[in-house]
């Protein structure tokens, strides 16, 4: 399978995408590993939850895998995003690109996580010690 | 929850709306269920929901999806249609 | 320490990495992770070996660090360079960068590969079944 | 091996070149010892190896480093130096 997307509600790891990247002509693997944050706007962050659209959001990763393939020559593509509870410094998401050049990679996994910040239907709410707000909900 | 609007003398339709996030919270329950004056486009729910709860206003953005895809606002909804409404999204 | 550099004659790997970019504001890492691909302009790659000048090349990468930490708010650094003979799909460099806000990294870590690629002096002999080259020697 | 060239009614030296790679090839060695004429600059020690070696003009660079760092054309090459031939590097 040349994409792979999942959503999952356990602790994500690059050693468990990297098989669905396994592919001898790759020459550049590009990752973006996103965390939680300890801070927001000067804000200390304690946890935050994910919640997803499920099947929705699956289609809208899978569709960033496809633009990606038909814009870049991408080999594989997986992306893993982390839904439910999570504490400071847990993987929110992983994005793995492999090309066969490294700046294809680069470029192909920037898009993909700007795009999934534009378009896949999940919410991230953090809570401070005061209160708990839905992240970018308002201008 | 059931709010009835009619705007036009055509058939109705039977319509339930889920909300993720804070459209969640806007309506203080995760479905809202609708009796539609049919054709009811993107645009029109829309339109209804910002008019029902100002509160979508002040959101950054607000979308429709329609079986499980972003709609555009000419689409039209019709009967067994799965409708969601998508506030701003922050995934990553 | 805020940069990490390392040459090693044994298997690379993310998970060994990972822990030199711990840091709990860190919102966005990429990796770059380069392999052994299995061609070459059309040529079967068997094997490659690597061999470093290691005292300068331990300088030069920890050179692209602190130009890395000058440019973007680089939070941690980390490259790991493979040394020695290496098989199809061995990983021959990983290079990850943890900033606050995700472009920042994916700059710094484009950054670091092209520049490790001119700077370091890092010599890679490819084998083929009726030969070897000394990679990039030649116009 | 050992090579002895001098240009000028100077001081000579000793020195020892290391080389890698392509360059380690092309000398047949991974050191070559060189009684030279002071003050020798990183220019001329290149120009003289390109001469003796003229399989080093058909490389894509050649770059010399003085004590773990890349030297100068100008720069000059004294006693005691770790002198470094650097061919066209291909990590990564």
């Amino acid at each position: 399978m040349k994409i792979t997307v999942e959503l999952l509600d356990t602790p994500l790891s690059t050693a468990v995408c990297q098989p669905a990247l396994a592919n001898e002509g790759a020459g550049g693997i590009v990752w973006f590993v996103g965390t939680v944050r300890n801070q927001t706007e000067g804000r200390t962050v304690r946890r935050l939850e994910f919640e997803a659209y499920t099947p929705m959001a699956l289609a809208e990763l899978r569709k960033i895998g496809e633009q990606a393939c038909a814009r870049w020559p991408v080999q594989k593509m997986v992306i893993h995003h982390r839904i439910g509870t999570l504490a400071i410094g847990d993987i929110a998401v992983i994005i793995g690109v492999a090309c066969p050049h490294r700046a294809e990679a680069f470029a192909a996994c920037q898009f993909a996580i700007d795009t999934l910040k534009q378009t896949v239907p999940i919410w991230k709410k953090e809570f401070f010690d005061d209160g708990a707000v839905w992240v970018a909900a308002h201008p | 929850m059931s709010l009835i609007f009619k705007k036009r003398t055509l058939d109705n339709m039977e319509l339930e709306v889920i909300a993720y996030g804070i459209a969640r919270d806007i309506l203080g329950h995760p479905h809202l269920k609708l009796v539609v004056a049919t054709p009811l486009t993107v645009a029109a729910l829309l339109e209804e929901l910002k008019s029902r709860y100002p509160a979508f206003r002040e959101l950054a953005s607000l979308a429709i999806a329609v079986n499980a895809s972003y709609a555009t606002p000419e689409q039209v909804i019709v009967a067994g249609d799965e409708v969601v409404i998508i506030p701003p999204v922050a995934g990553g």
